[in-house]
């Protein structure tokens, strides 16, 4: 990094400590930032290459490329390492970590040694992942159904299984240390109704985090014992049911949807107030909405189940939460609509990518109530429809938040800014690329594709053709900000403290920030997003 | 080459229904999108930045806005629940009339099995206008049935019964699939609903070559089993008198009532002592776990079933009590045709009929290895 | 913050209780309840992971939050386990006609 | 919390650099732990939940196991726990009152229970093996055959459940053997003993957790 200008750059997080060991046991929460950042992108690249072998495949409807075992292999390990080691710990594991102590005003989060050892702990979980990729791989979907995984698969479930397994306490323990943080560590004047956005829809998020992470953790546990011992208690062999394990499963699986998606809302908040030059409309209701999402997201997972046999009643009841759960994602969209009412809009690239996430998020989640209607989801689920469903909430939702974000904070992590016209292209591609992607799969759904289908009908090619064209576009559109950010960290023009005139602790100190964030404890003494002087807000 | 259609050909009465309600959703999902959409469109342009020291009035918010935007949505969500409840509610309740079909699931092939003995493979013959009812069980692990032209879809989970009803409308051929991951020949396990006009489906039925219907099969195995020697149908013997049982409600020794439907047939076959019947003592009937496979209970419950009819004829299994096993599956109380223990045994003596190998997938799996030493004590 | 020390006499007397529940949960096992036999055993359970946690664990006399967590704890496992249970208690429920 | 500013007190040893003060840093551990407990909760939610969902599918399956439990030796347990508890409980307050010795004795006291608790589980263990009712290694159930299924189930829970907590038991008797050690190069006293007051929440949670297993899986069927 940029070293060799160490005597006009002030001392800062990146310069402070030098070598590898100054990396790899630092306790700063934004050094752990970076680690993750690196680690989580090694991941999205190998989950990427996985999607597109996918894709490939899928371009004729013969299975011709590869055998249907590795197409198998394929989709699983790309639903296993996208969701466990990309999603889950994108925006928190990265963004969070490195701005959450800052945005509350704190020196550091509340234990960073244990901030450390969660991401050692994810490393850890991370080789299992991959020492199941590389072994020969695992066959049974990410979600690792019973009895296939515990016992017909011929895969190597095991070191899969135990690496989510242990990659979940990273979670839960980066979850601790937000919310004690939060709770514990806010500067003087910093008070919950001057919280940032983003650190709300983290708050939320860890709840999710540290009441759902444990059920998986148990889930895969006795799923693991029930494959080495061969009989336990999802055996339908000695009256077990494997209903239960989906119980279980998405107990934890429904509502870490929310964990990728809660950080991404977070971001959005605050890109799109920063750039309209606006308090968030309804501040409150959005903070709101976060833990309301949080809580009843806990309710919904019985969603996955209306065509398992589930009790009708029990699918009646969870239909109507499933609901009840989209009314605080639709006050969110609103609210971000009606933040831009009136407003100062700039296009700088964050904000093209929060335009992109409301519209696809928007689209994501109407289909989301699709799936949420009974007789519809009979029809739709396990099809492609589901994909598509939820690649518009994870890739067109979450990762243009992530990339947003990314954008947004670049300037305060590497204290370097990126060439905004590359990267205000890179976001009209990616946005293309994603549409074309994903947008022909509702259709293919409902004409009846099932996925994970490694050869299809002939009548479903035209569409997959389309798709495939549109992932070579969207590759695109995700290589060049990677090929951007790495020139911008030696040839980036050097960031001024608050590049975007934006409001926030986290810019009332220098880019890149110092070992202890401020150089003294900050006290708060505005309301969050003082854009304009208090008696200048309007109240509708 | 097939034409391509950008949507699924609507085959039954419950597809047509679904459609409205799609295109109701579709309609109010492209309406709310377009509504998003020209918002920020506009208000991006319209308050463009003019200056880059501008400083807009700052809007704290509208407590009627938020409540407009909470309610109204979800007061249109609440159209989406009933309507998709109700047509939900509709297709778990199939009519008492409808004609039984039984579809078991297996790494990876669909065998189906009609009452009067005709099996295939792969392929499902159904007349039209007439409703019909899959009883779907698995040998192994998760499948699922899924016909896109009949919008259904239902899972065939090891250790119990679902069901799924529907009633054809247009004669023709439509493909099947297997809709829940279920290993390395996933995407091969397919095949085609056939459906055909009602007379044309009696010949194909009676031509069918069975080798004598599910009923007569199964009162093979109740003599071969020595069901017979306690189940007594004249006079009263050790076990209940099988004899109009099925359909009727039965009081059960912990005094509570169940309706003896397949699920209940089938968990008294492998579970005996799960729901013992008022006045009879336990322990008297040896389970049959790991002893029948999952065809042959449902040859034995098909018999059991036929003693309760009124008359006779291939589709005499009019259901007398109340809508038997409608839409649930069987209690998981009744969990246990024992995946472990039949993996393997399948219709291996059945040679697929030969419309019937479309797809790809024979009958290859090794013999039938019964163990029988999962049946211990008791006497038969 | 609470530095405040607890006599010994009070973890004394909550042992002594703990001890005597400990022995009632044992004793009415062996007593023929039908259905309650469960629902005692619990509730002397629950009983004593109140004390256990209301003095051991000095949740008593400690901030409202640490008492949220607490109560939020056993609210998503009752989550968790109730709901299951709707599904596996209406199973077997008939559908009856119509519903509309 | 943080309402007024309070200047860094650069004088206690025991304050880690990012907080202000040693109540910010003690509210911030305790919390912590709570948060840790409210995981653990979950984890053993997942199981009760489970246990829960098929105890009510077999209740007489469940019931017919009894017969094969010990109660007395998971009575004998559950008081071992509760009196480690009490040392525990103890052990904290010798701490907060500064009481080097005293803390010795009472974390020495809590191990030896804590020891003598898995002693006795193991013993447990040992004897189900000998019965043949551990559902992997050659189950047999001959007085019971129409439950030979099922009754697995729950011989699969007791052993996982069981086990699972003797996991933690072995974790807090790492914890307790670590303050050992803090203890001899520390001085614990009213100003900092969040390290005791942090590994007692632990092991009074892994104490709840037995006291709820076992009227669950020693009593089931003891009436009858």
């Amino acid at each position: 990094m940029s070293t060799e200008t160490t005597e006009r750059t002030p001392i800062n997080y990146l310069n402070a400590t030098t070598g590898w060991k100054s990396w790899l046991f630092t306790t700063d929460h934004k050094r752990i930032a970076v680690l993750y950042l690196i680690s989580i992108t090694v991941f999205f690249i190998l989950g990427g290459i996985f999607a597109s072998l996918m894709r490939l495949e899928l371009t004729t409807p013969q299975g011709d490329m590869f055998s249907s075992d590795t197409y198998n292999k394929l989709f699983t390990m790309h639903g296993v390492v996208m969701i466990f080691f990309f999603l889950i710990p994108s925006i928190p594991a990265t963004l969070g970590n490195f701005l959450i102590p800052m945005m509350v005003g704190a020196r550091d989060l509340a234990f960073p040694k244990i901030n450390l050892l969660s991401w050692y702990i994810y490393i850890i979980g991370g080789l299992f992942a991959l020492g199941a990729i590389l072994a020969g791989g695992v066959d049974t979907g990410w979600t690792f159904y019973t009895p296939y995984s515990t016992t017909y698969s011929n895969a190597y479930v095991m070191p899969a299984v135990v690496g989510v397994f242990i990659a979940g306490f990273s979670s839960i323990l980066t979850g601790l240390n937000f919310i004690v943080t939060v709770h514990k560590m806010r500067a003087p004047g910093m008070t919950w109704g001057r919280l940032p956005l983003f650190v709300w829809g983290m708050y939320a998020t860890s709840l999710i985090q540290v009441l759902g992470t444990p059920v998986i953790a148990i889930t895969l546990a006795l799923v693991g014992l029930e494959r080495v011992f061969h009989v336990g208690i999802f055996d339908p062999a000695i009256g077990g049911d494997p209903i239960l394990f989906q119980h279980m499963f998405w107990f934890y699986s429904h509502p870490a949807v929310y964990i990728m998606i809660l950080p991404g809302m977070g971001v959005i908040s605050e890109v799109v107030g920063c750039f309209s030059r606006k308090r968030p409309f309804g501040y409150s209701f959005i903070a709101g909405s976060s833990l309301g999402i949080a809580i009843l997201g806990f309710l919904v997972w019985g969603h996955h189940m209306f065509v398992t046999g589930e009790s009708m009643y029990a699918s009646m009841v969870f239909s109507f939460l499933s609901f009840a759960v989209a009314v605080p994602s639709a006050i969110k969209v609103f609210n971000w609509t009606a933040t831009m009412y009136k407003g100062s809009v700039a296009f700088n690239t964050p904000m093209l990518y929060a335009f992109g996430f409301i519209g696809l998020f928007t689209i994501g989640g109407l289909t989301g109530l699709m799936l949420a209607t009974l007789a519809v989801d009979v029809h739709v689920t396990r099809t492609y429809f589901v994909v598509a469903h939820f690649h518009y909430v994870m890739v067109g939702g979450m990762v243009m938040a992530y990339l947003g974000g990314l954008h947004f904070w670049w300037p305060k992590i590497t204290g370097r800014m990126y060439p905004e016209v590359w990267a205000r292209i890179a976001a009209a591609i990616t946005f293309i690329g994603f549409n074309l992607t994903f947008g022909p799969q509702f259709i293919l759904g409902y004409m009846g594709m099932v996925r994970r289908y490694h050869a299809y009908a002939p009548e479903f090619q035209p569409l997959n053709v389309l798709s495939s064209a549109g992932a070579s576009i969207l590759a695109v559109g995700y290589a060049i900000p990677f090929v951007y950010f790495l020139w911008s960290l030696t040839k980036g023009e050097k960031a001024p403290a608050n590049p975007w005139g934006a409001k926030g602790l986290e810019w009332e100190t220098a880019s890149p920030p110092p070992t202890f964030n401020f150089d003294h404890t900050p006290v708060v003494n505005e309301p969050a997003y003082a854009y304009a002087k208090d008696e200048e807000v309007e109240v509708v | 080459m097939p034409e391509y259609h950008l949507l699924p050909a609507a085959a039954s009465v419950s597809a047509i229904q679904y459609d409205y309600l799609w295109w109701y959703e579709v309609a109010v999902a492209v309406i709310m999108t377009a509504l998003i959409f020209a918002a920020v469109f506009y208000f991006a342009l319209r308050y463009r930045r003019r200056s880059e020291t501008e400083i807009p009035k700052q809007i704290e918010g509208s407590r009627l806005l938020e409540i407009t935007w909470s309610v109204v949505p979800f007061l249109v969500m609440l159209t989406f629940f009933f309507w998709g409840a109700a047509l939900y509610f509709r297709s778990q309740n199939p009519p008492p009339d409808a004609m039984n079909v039984y579809v078991v699931g297996k790494q990876w092939m669909w065998k189906v099995q009609y009452p009067n003995g005709v099996r295939e493979i792969n392929e499902l013959h159904v007349p039209v206008g007439r409703a019909v009812k899959l009883t779907i069980a698995s040998e192994d692990v998760i499948h699922s049935f899924f016909v896109p032209a009949f919008r259904l879809k239902r899972d065939a989970i090891p250790g119990r019964y679902n069901t799924m009803w529907f009633t054809a409308t247009k004669p023709g051929r439509y493909h099947f699939f297997c809709a829940e991951y279920c290993g390395t020949e996933h995407s091969g396990m397919i095949g085609w609903v056939t459906v055909m006009e009602p007379k044309d489906f009696q010949n194909w039925l009676v031509s069918g070559g069975a080798e004598g219907s599910m009923a007569s099969q199964g009162q093979k195995l109740f003599q071969q089993y020595g069901c017979s020697t306690c189940h007594l149908f004249d006079e009263q013997g050790r076990c209940p008198n099988l004899k109009g049982m099925y359909g009727s409600r039965v009081l059960l020794s912990d005094g509570r009532t169940v309706v003896a439907d397949e699920a209940y047939i089938r968990e008294s076959i492998l579970d005996p002592n799960a729901k013992i019947v008022a006045g009879f003592s336990r322990d008297i009937m040896p389970t049959f776990q790991g002893v029948l496979n999952e065809e042959q209970v449902l040859e034995l419950t098909e018999y059991i079933k036929s003693l309760a009819e009124t008359h006779n004829g291939i589709f005499s299994d009019v259901q007398t009590g109340p809508t038997a096993g409608g839409g649930r599956g069987g209690s998981i109380a009744n969990a246990g045709q024992g995946s472990l223990d039949t993996r393997g045994t399948s219709m291996t003596n059945e040679p697929p009929r030969p419309e019937a190998n479309a797809q790809g997938q024979d009958a290859t799996q090794p013999p039938a290895a019964l163990p029988t030493s999962a049946a211990p004590g008791g006497k038969k | 913050m609470n530095h405040h020390v607890l006599p010994v006499r009070t973890y004394v007397l909550i042992w002594l209780l703990l001890l005597i529940a400990t022995g009632t949960t044992l004793g009415v096992a062996y007593i023929d309840l039908g259905p309650w036999n469960i629902v005692v055993a619990l509730a002397i359970a629950f009983t004593k992971m109140s004390l256990v946690v209301l003095f051991f664990m000095h949740v008593k006399g400690q901030s409202s939050l640490t008492k949220l967590f607490v109560v939020a704890g056993f609210f998503f496992m009752a989550i968790l386990i109730l709901i299951t249970m709707t599904d596996y208690g209406t199973r077997s429920w008939l559908p009856q006609g119509r519903m509309w | 919390m943080s309402d007024q500013a309070v200047p860094i007190e650069h004088h206690s040893p025991f304050l880690q650099h990012h907080f202000d003060d040693l109540n910010q840093q003690m509210d911030s551990s305790t919390l912590g732990m709570w948060v840790f407990l409210l995981t653990e909760i979950m984890f053993f939610g997942g199981m009760f939940g489970a246990y829960t969902i098929y105890r009510s599918l077999y209740p007489e399956a469940f019931a017919s196991t009894s017969r094969h439990m010990i109660p007395w030796l998971g009575g004998i347990n559950t008081a071992v726990l509760i009196c480690s508890s009490l040392t525990m409980a103890l052990a904290v307050r010798s701490a907060q009152i500064g009481k080097r010795n005293l803390i010795r004795i009472f974390l020495i006291l809590t191990m030896i229970f804590g020891i003598a608790f898995l002693g006795v589980k193991f013993t447990e263990y040992y004897l189900h093996w000998q019965d043949h009712l551990v559902p992997w290694a050659g189950f047999q159930y001959p007085e019971a055959p129409q439950y030979f299924r099922q009754a697995q189930i729950l011989f699969c829970f007791y052993f996982f459940m069981t086990g699972f907590h003797a996991v933690h038991m072995f974790v807090g008797l790492g914890l307790l053997t670590w303050l050992l050690v803090k203890n001899e190069r520390i001085n614990f006293g009213p100003i900092y003993y969040n390290p005791v007051e942090i590994t007692g929440l632990y092991w009074h949670f892994v104490d709840i957790v037995w006291i709820f297993l076992f009227p669950l899986l020693y009593l089931i069927g003891a009436h009858s």
